[in-house]
């Protein structure tokens, strides 16, 4: 049980948690401004998650440095492609959070209330 | 009743207005016509059929209907002689108008009258047709039948037994076989007469003069 | 050749470009965009032409320089270049579609436009797994831009709908991602591929998650709410691109990653596929907004689409046809449905009905519908038909099952809304105004549905076969649709007439009978047409239609053929009855039966192809697997056309409300194509049985309550088309009855029968038309006495009843002998005595049809009725003349038809010696009974007139009536509810039991509609809810049951 | 056979003597039901007095062509049907045009003179010939049923349609005759008889008073002469085919005329002693114990 408590075990289930904890936001909360942080708390859990399988043990951030030599960086340096896919997925996900708050700004304008409740019109 | 026979306009399928003259439009405005005889001896072997067969037409205008009915019983049974009832003016041969007519029920005697076919036989029965009886000043009955309809048989009585009625019937049968019994012809013959005196008591006229 | 790299390229620097000219001329940046969407367009075009044509090899494209996995690699294969090809085209014209919207929102929607495209392009041709994420998004995002920019209110609480469903499944698609990533090490699709991960620990739930998102990208049911909300509310054009551009590459997407699953997956996009199809379509027959309808049908046929996908296992090598087939039509019809709705604007499919102001949207609106619905010509029919033909073939019954049920539900609230759209009341409505921007793509893609549907059937490889000429004709019918009627009335008979020239020879044994009936009988009963004035638009190619169907269906020499000639016929005959005043609903229903029958028809000839390698009708005769199930759907199916009982709802109201000339044509003629069904049915399977269950036993008794209830129906009817239509009902009662006898003189009787019918409800159907235009009401209780008026008319109605009633001497007598004669050589007599019953019922009907009508009193408004139109009066006399023939020479009808039945039943033929036929039982000489009965007749006539030559005429009201008068034709007319002492004792037996079954029916089916579509409750965080309770119970069906572990 | 000049001799022949016994006939049923009635009745020859009456008529009305022919349609049927039967078994003279058509023609030609007076009855205007005419139609519909049950029993047992070899079968002695062999079939068409002979208690059609005496109210003088003259020969022509069928026909004049009175008297019996049946009532009795007396017949025949 012990060794299994490594690092990149523990943010494994941090980003977990993460998910759920922002899942359960995006559910729950009626308040619009809520349910788009609930959104980026997921997208966040998810960058982890994905950060956290990239992880070998021991290793260190890909990055080609003082620290790291080119030689044999394939050797001490984490798997980077992760990492770089974690870098576009957070651009990606800013890019949706920043269009879901400017939904919220456009319903806001319209209707004056961040009440999610509100906006069931079309339905059936 | 009466507004049905007033001129009317309708709507054509078309959208055309259409104008409506019930009467003229909903029956023939012919006159009557006279049947001359055939050849004697066909007319004496026709009358001896006509004498046979007599098809009643029974008017039950006044009391003298119930005198009708024993007619058709066991105790009279007119059937043996050949007389039969029917129900629709057009097969009948003889017209029995039983009793008095009031000006309503004229009317009704002559159109039935009118549509029964050629030879037809009246038999009036009871005295109210001969003279208007009891009621000849009555302010709604009229007092003699053949002013308006030529009347083969009068029987009087004030009611007539059946007997009386079938007396009147082998008289009536007598009358057909001599060839006598050309009523309807005497009527076409004398169309205007007759109607002159039915319009004289029938004020509101509002009938082809000849109900075919 | 320019390399599809250019693609992005162009798209990139266009929406690059476009921002310098932000407030500059709108028209010129649009201008400059469409350019590039042309541009992308011809690459991908010219990419795909080179792969038809050129056998071009796939190209790999490598950016940056490295191989894959260590860069992004483009791939240009075959599917790769059609999937792009339709993107680009949908583009090209979507743009265009939106002129003037991207003109007014100005260059911020070109922009994102033109990205959306960028997107769709690479989604497809990418063979790396993360940046198939990165474009998706990308494209996601611009969908959901372009509808933020639009402004409108309830487009933006969908967009934001539409943003937290595609956030979470974007998340799970990420995770997924990096799943697959850890097991297999490489994006590379390829590498996926080959690293067989689902075989891997772990890898399972990696490949699940990335199928399900992808699954869930395809909007499937019922996790879609938000999908439906953005359907409903978003322009119409974006509507368009998100239902068909989307879909396809979110289709593509699946179809390039299926390797990667494991097999099970097949199953599970199946599922999923076919649930939505059903489920979808299911929850929109309760729709009445257009956009939003055409949001449920654009998910349930995405799911079809995957749901082919998923059966590829069934499908074999045919797949891709049937995909790409469904796939096509969904696009161009469904991108078509969503441009004219944003032409029409009316947001209550109710109110479509302003749409036939133009005609010609009319006709691409019904195209589209058609299409979707899978009728010939289209794409999607001969999909569905290789579809059905393979599902049957590897067992996939249940399957068969589910599809057919879709598609049947989709076909309720598609023409529903196509009736609204045809017939409703269009008054109060707004004005619709049409640029050509609009209206051009919607015209191509309709030519196109044309074109691809010809291409598809040239792929099935009836092309060759089948005869496009009738086709043709109708185009060119369409075509001079604006000259005046007796032009194009000549020319259709023409046609016909030498169409049946042409094929005259060519035709034996009953299909030379039923096509004299189809052909020679359409052309009698278009004469008719000469009475109409104007230009009657629209009427000439929708009855070539028909009539090109029918005479498919006697060409017909494989199941494909009769089943497109069948369905082609189906529409055709739609059409025309919808033209009948008020005849919306009867035409939903009739074509409800129609489709549900043919459907029923389609899986029965499945299952005769299974272990078959033809199609050829022979197939019938040598079924392997099934025969009496196949019998009995096939039965059905064509006793949708011939009303037998229970399935009859839709006939009265159809063949009652249609116009005068198209009456005898659906009522004469249609029905005739279903007995000839089954006349080929029974000929070639031969006596079937359930068990001990004779199945033509019960055929027979089908066909004797069905005389007994149709006659007794009719016997009821206020409406005299009601009544002949009934009458139909009834006398095909006696047909079906006759052909389940299964003896020479059974289909001696059913056969002339049909003849028969033909002639006499071709007679009567246009006295009783002719009389309808004249006096302008079908209730016969206000007609009356229009003998005077229309003489002519009453004599063939007279001669009508004669026949029908099978009083000697007429031809009609001959059926009942026949009849009679087959019952006693076969034995059935229960149901036969019923079929007699049904015959002296029918003397209840024909007298009051003639009374009602001719005789008795004639009303006020009537008295200056002309008589009908004289053209309508030539088929009559003409066919007159044939039953009088037919009548006197009885033989010159049955002699031949004894003669085609020989080879089928040599036994029991009738003998004949001149006009005399001599049966087992008895003998029957017509002529000699018309040349006495017409003695005795003429005798007594002239005795009579001689006796009573001076008779006085009379008017109406000269009748002894108790010494009053009449005073009213209305009241003196004893004609409303004629036959009251009989409907006191046996008017139990014509409450309307099926009608109403039915209508439980389809009331249980809206209300289990309205009750599942309470899901969609139109909140965000329950859309997400659904989305996340879908992936978890699939996940539990995966990995409960039967998913890799 | 082929058909030949002298067929029409011997028609008429038939004619006449079927006209004349159909009108004595008819003299006598009628004084046999005015003897039940304790009263003379008519004399015999009365029908004969009536019609020779009835054409000399001089005036004559039309309500249009119909009406004219109707009439002519009603005698035509008359004469066809009483033609289209093998009146005297054996006799070729007397055969008449049987060879023209079996049974079914026979029992389809009845219909040509009731749909041809329904016709001309309508075509009056009258409401009550209209009204009489809906309920003779809803009559014969009713009794057709069990009729059919048994004709077609009937056909089964001798296993043809020809009425002529129906009555050969039923040759020697009356232990032969169908209403022995088969009396369930014969009971059904026997009871269908009572309608088809249009008598008390299934008279409701002619109603005299309430719908003066339904479809022919109208007729009268040599048009009325004409029904008359089917009213004489139709009866007669209706008893002869049941005569045929279950009573074995008749080799000569003379057992046609005891056969068929004595068939005829089945219906005057229950006429004398029934009242009148709404039409309701008569079709919902048609309809259940003939109807299932015929199906019994089937079923025996059948099994």
């Amino acid at each position: 049980m012990i060794e299994k408590l490594n690092l990149e075990n523990i943010s494994l289930a941090v980003g977990i948690i993460v998910i759920l904890i922002g899942l359960w936001g995006l559910l729950t909360q009626k308040n619009l401004i809520k349910i788009v942080i609930g959104f980026a708390l997921f997208d966040t859990g998810i960058h982890i998650v994905m950060v956290s399988i990239g992880y070998i043990k021991g290793r260190t951030a890909p990055i080609l440095d003082s620290a790291v030599d080119v030689n044999n960086a394939s050797q001490i340096v984490v798997d980077p492609i992760p990492q770089a896919l974690v870098l576009t997925a957070i651009v990606i996900g800013l890019g949706i959070t920043a269009l879901m708050l400017s939904y919220v700004l456009k319903m806001y304008q319209k209707r004056k209330s961040l009440e999610i409740n509100n906006y069931k019109d079309l339905k059936w | 009743m009466k507004e049905d026979f007033k001129k009317r306009t309708v709507i054509s399928p078309d959208g055309k207005p259409i104008e409506i003259d019930p009467v003229k439009d909903y029956f023939s405005d012919a006159k009557p016509k006279v049947y001359k005889p055939a050849h004697p001896v066909i007319e004496k072997f026709a009358n001896w059929a006509r004498a046979n067969s007599l098809w009643v037409l029974g008017f039950g205008t006044g009391c003298g209907a119930i005198e009708m009915r024993p007619l058709m019983t066991p105790r009279f049974d007119a059937y043996r002689y050949g007389i039969q009832w029917r129900p629709t003016p057009r097969q009948s041969s003889v017209f029995v108008i039983s009793g008095y007519l009031s000006v309503k029920t004229l009317k009704r005697v002559v159109r039935t009258y009118e549509q029964m076919q050629n030879p037809k036989f009246v038999i009036a029965l009871g005295s109210c047709t001969i003279n208007g009886g009891m009621y000849w000043d009555s302010y709604n009955t009229i007092n003699r039948l053949d002013h308006y309809l030529p009347v083969d048989v009068y029987v009087a009585g004030c009611m007539p037994r059946p007997e009386s009625l079938l007396t009147g019937f082998e008289e009536l049968k007598k009358i057909i076989k001599e060839g006598r019994g050309e009523g309807a012809n005497k009527y076409a013959e004398n169309f205007d007469w007759y109607k002159a005196n039915q319009k004289k008591i029938i004020k509101d006229w509002d009938m082809p003069d000849y109900n075919w | 050749m320019v390399g599809p790299i250019y693609i992005i390229a162009i798209a990139l620097g266009t929406a690059f470009f476009l921002g310098f000219f932000k407030k500059a001329n709108r028209t010129f940046s649009f201008g400059l965009m469409l350019l590039a969407m042309a541009f992308m367009t011809f690459i991908s075009a010219q990419w795909l032409y080179a792969f038809l044509t050129q056998n071009q090899e796939t190209v790999q494209i490598f950016t940056a320089g490295f191989k894959p996995p260590f860069s992004i690699s483009l791939q240009m294969g075959f599917h790769e270049s059609i999937f792009l090809t339709i993107i680009n085209v949908l583009g090209l014209f979507s743009a265009i579609y939106l002129f003037g919207h991207l003109r007014d929102k100005g260059v911020n929607m070109m922009m994102v436009f033109v990205v959306l495209f960028m997107g769709l392009n690479v989604v497809v041709m990418t063979r790396d797994l993360f940046n198939l994420f990165v474009f998706l998004e990308i494209s996601t995002i611009a969908i959901i831009g372009l509808i933020l920019l639009e402004k409108k209110e309830d487009a933006i609480s969908s967009g934001f709908k539409y943003l937290i469903a595609s956030g979470i499944i974007s998340g799970l698609l990420l995770i997924g991602i990096i799943a697959v990533y850890y097991y297999s090490e490489s994006l590379f699709i390829n590498d996926i591929i080959a690293s067989k991960l689902m075989y891997v620990k772990g890898g399972t739930i990696a490949t699940f998650l990335i199928l399900i998102a992808l699954v869930l990208e395809l909007k499937p049911f019922p996790a879609n709410g938000w999908a439906l909300d953005v359907y409903e509310s978003a322009h119409p054009g974006v509507g368009a691109i998100v239902s068909s551009a989307s879909a396809t590459a979110g289709i593509f997407i699946l179809f390039k990653l299926l390797p990667a699953f494991s097999d099970s997956a097949y199953y599970i996009i199946a599922v999923i596929g076919t649930l939505t199809f059903v489920g979808s379509n299911l929850l929109g027959i309760k729709q009445n907004k257009a956009t939003r309808l055409l949001g449920y049908s654009s998910i349930g046929q995405i799911g079809l689409v995957m749901a082919v996908i998923g059966l590829t296992p069934y499908l074999g090598d045919k797949t891709m046809f049937i995909a790409f087939g469904l796939l096509l039509t969904h696009i161009l019809a469904k991108a078509g449905l969503f441009w004219l709705a944003g032409i029409v604007k009316s947001k209550n499919i109710r109110d479509w009905a302003v749409i036939r102001r133009n005609p010609h949207l009319l006709v691409l609106m019904g195209t589209f519908v058609f299409a979707l619905i899978g009728f010939p010509p289209f794409p999607s029919f001969f999909a569905k038909w290789e579809l059905i033909m393979q599902l049957a073939n590897s067992s996939g019954m249940v399957w068969l099952a589910f599809i057919l049920l879709g598609s049947f539900i989709e076909g309720i609230y598609m023409f529903r809304w196509f009736g609204y759209a045809v017939k409703g009341e269009n008054k109060d409505l707004p004005e619709f105004k049409i640029h050509w921007n609009k209206i051009l793509p919607a015209i191509l893609f309709a030519i196109g549905l044309y074109a691809f549907g010809y291409y598809s059937s040239t792929l099935t490889g009836i092309a060759g076969k089948f005869n496009y000429l009738p086709l043709l004709f109708i185009v060119f019918l369409y075509a001079i649709d604006f000259l005046p009627v007796y032009i194009k009335n000549t020319i259709s008979i023409a046609g016909v007439g030498y169409y049946l020239y042409t094929i005259y020879p060519g035709l034996e044994e009953y299909r030379l009978v039923f096509g004299l009936i189809f052909l020679a009988g359409g052309m009698l009963t278009l004469l008719a047409g000469y009475a109409y004035k104007g230009k009657r638009q629209g009427f000439y190619p929708l009855t070539i239609m028909m009539f090109a169907g029918l005479l498919g269906l006697i060409e017909a020499k494989t199941t494909l053929e009769f089943f497109f000639a069948w369905e082609l016929m189906t529409a055709g005959s739609y059409f025309l009855i919808i033209r009948g005043k008020k005849s919306m609903p009867h035409a939903l229903s009739y074509i409800l039966f129609s489709v549900g029958g043919a459907y029923l028809i389609l899986a029965g000839f499945a299952l005769a192809h299974i272990d078959q390698n033809t199609f050829s009708l022979d197939i019938l005769s040598n079924v392997q697997y099934y025969a009496p199930v196949i019998f009995t759907l096939l039965a059905v199916g064509f006793m949708t056309k011939t009303a037998s009982i229970g399935l009859h709802i839709w006939l009265p109201g159809a063949h009652a409300e249609a116009e005068s000339d198209v009456s005898p044509m659906v009522s004469a003629i249609l029905l005739k194509a279903g007995v000839f069904g089954l006349i080929i049915l029974m000929l070639h399977m031969g006596f079937q049985s359930f068990g001990n269950v004779d199945i033509y036993y019960i055929l027979a008794w089908i066909g004797a309550i069905t005389a007994v209830m149709g006659n007794m129906m009719a016997a009821f009817q206020e409406d005299a088309k009601r009544l002949l239509a009934y009458s139909s009902i009834g006398f095909l009662g006696y047909t079906v009855f006759g052909l389940a006898l299964m003896s020479h003189l059974g289909w001696l009787a059913a056969i002339s029968l049909s003849v028969i019918h033909f002639m006499f409800k071709t007679l009567l159907f246009l006295a009783i038309g002719g009389v309808v235009w004249r006096v302008k009401t079908k209730e016969m209780y206000k007609m009356g006495g229009l003998i005077k008026k229309m003489p002519f008319t009453f004599i063939s109605v007279l001669m009508g009843i004669i026949v029908i009633s099978g009083v000697p001497p007429l031809t009609g007598f001959g059926g009942k002998w026949i009849l009679y004669n087959a019952v006693l050589d076969k034995g059935w007599f229960f149901p036969a005595a019923a079929v007699f019953f049904a015959g002296i019922i029918a003397f209840l009907y024909c007298f009051r049809l003639i009374h009602t009508i001719f005789l008795g009193q004639l009303k006020d408004e009537h008295r200056e009725v002309k008589e009908a139109p004289f053209w309508m009066l030539v088929p009559q006399y003409i066919i007159l003349g044939v039953i009088m023939l037919f009548s006197a020479l009885p033989n010159s009808l049955l002699k031949p038809i004894g003669e085609i039945l020989l080879p089928y039943f040599p036994d029991g033929a009738l003998e004949w010696q001149g006009q005399l036929a001599i049966s087992a039982f008895g003998y029957w000489n017509g002529k000699l009974i018309m040349f006495i009965v017409v003695g005795i007749f003429v005798t007594v006539f002239a005795w009579l007139w001689y006796m009573n030559r001076n008779a006085q005429k009379v008017k109406q009201f000269n009748i002894g009536y108790s010494a009053e008068r009449p005073s009213l034709p209305e009241t003196t007319h004893f004609a409303y509810n004629f036959f009251a002492p009989y409907k006191k004792v046996l008017g139990f037996l014509v409450t309307p039991v099926i009608s109403n079954f039915w209508d439980d029916v389809s009331e249980g089916i809206h209300a289990v509609a309205d009750k599942i579509r309470r899901i969609y409750d139109g909140n965000a965080q329950n859309y997400a809810l659904h989305i996340i309770m879908f992936v978890v119970v699939f996940y539990l069906i995966a990995f409960g049951g039967f998913y890799g572990i | 056979m082929e058909f030949s000049i002298k067929n029409i001799g011997y028609a008429l022949l038939t004619i006449f003597i079927v006209l004349n016994y159909g009108l004595i006939l008819q003299g006598i049923i009628r004084k046999i039901g005015a003897r039940v009635g304790r009263r003379y009745g008519i004399r015999w020859y009365q029908p004969y007095i009536d019609i020779i009456k009835n054409y000399a008529k001089r005036s004559t009305i039309t309500h249009g062509v119909m009406f004219y022919i109707a009439p002519v349609f009603r005698l035509s049927g008359g004469i066809g049907l009483l033609l289209f039967m093998p009146v005297i078994f054996g006799s070729e003279i007397f055969s008449n045009f049987s060879f023209a058509g079996d049974l079914v023609l026979v029992l389809y030609f009845q219909f040509f003179g009731i749909l041809g007076m329904a016709l001309g009855a309508a075509e009056s205007g009258h409401p009550y010939s209209a009204i009489g005419v809906s309920r003779g139609l809803s009559q014969v519909t009713s009794f057709e049923l069990p009729l059919t049950l048994g004709v077609i029993a009937i056909a089964m047992q001798y296993q043809t349609l020809n009425i002529t070899e129906i009555v050969a079968a039923q040759q020697g002695g009356f232990l032969n005759w169908t209403v022995i062999t088969n009396p369930f079939a014969a009971a059904a068409m026997l009871i269908a008889f009572l309608g088809a002979m249009g008598r008390s208690p299934f008279d409701v059609v002619l109603a005299p008073q309430e719908i003066p005496i339904g479809p022919p109210t109208e007729f009268h003088s040599g048009l009325l002469g004409v029904l008359q003259l089917n009213r004489a020969i139709f009866p007669v022509a209706k008893l002869i085919l049941f005569m045929n069928l279950l009573f074995g026909g008749a080799t000569n004049w003379f057992e046609l005329i005891v056969k068929t009175f004595f068939i005829y008297m089945w219906s005057v019996f229950v006429g004398v002693v029934y009242p009148r049946f709404r039409v309701d009532q008569s079709v919902r009795w048609f309809l259940t114990v003939p109807l299932i007396i015929g199906i019994i017949a089937i079923i025996l025949i059948r099994f």
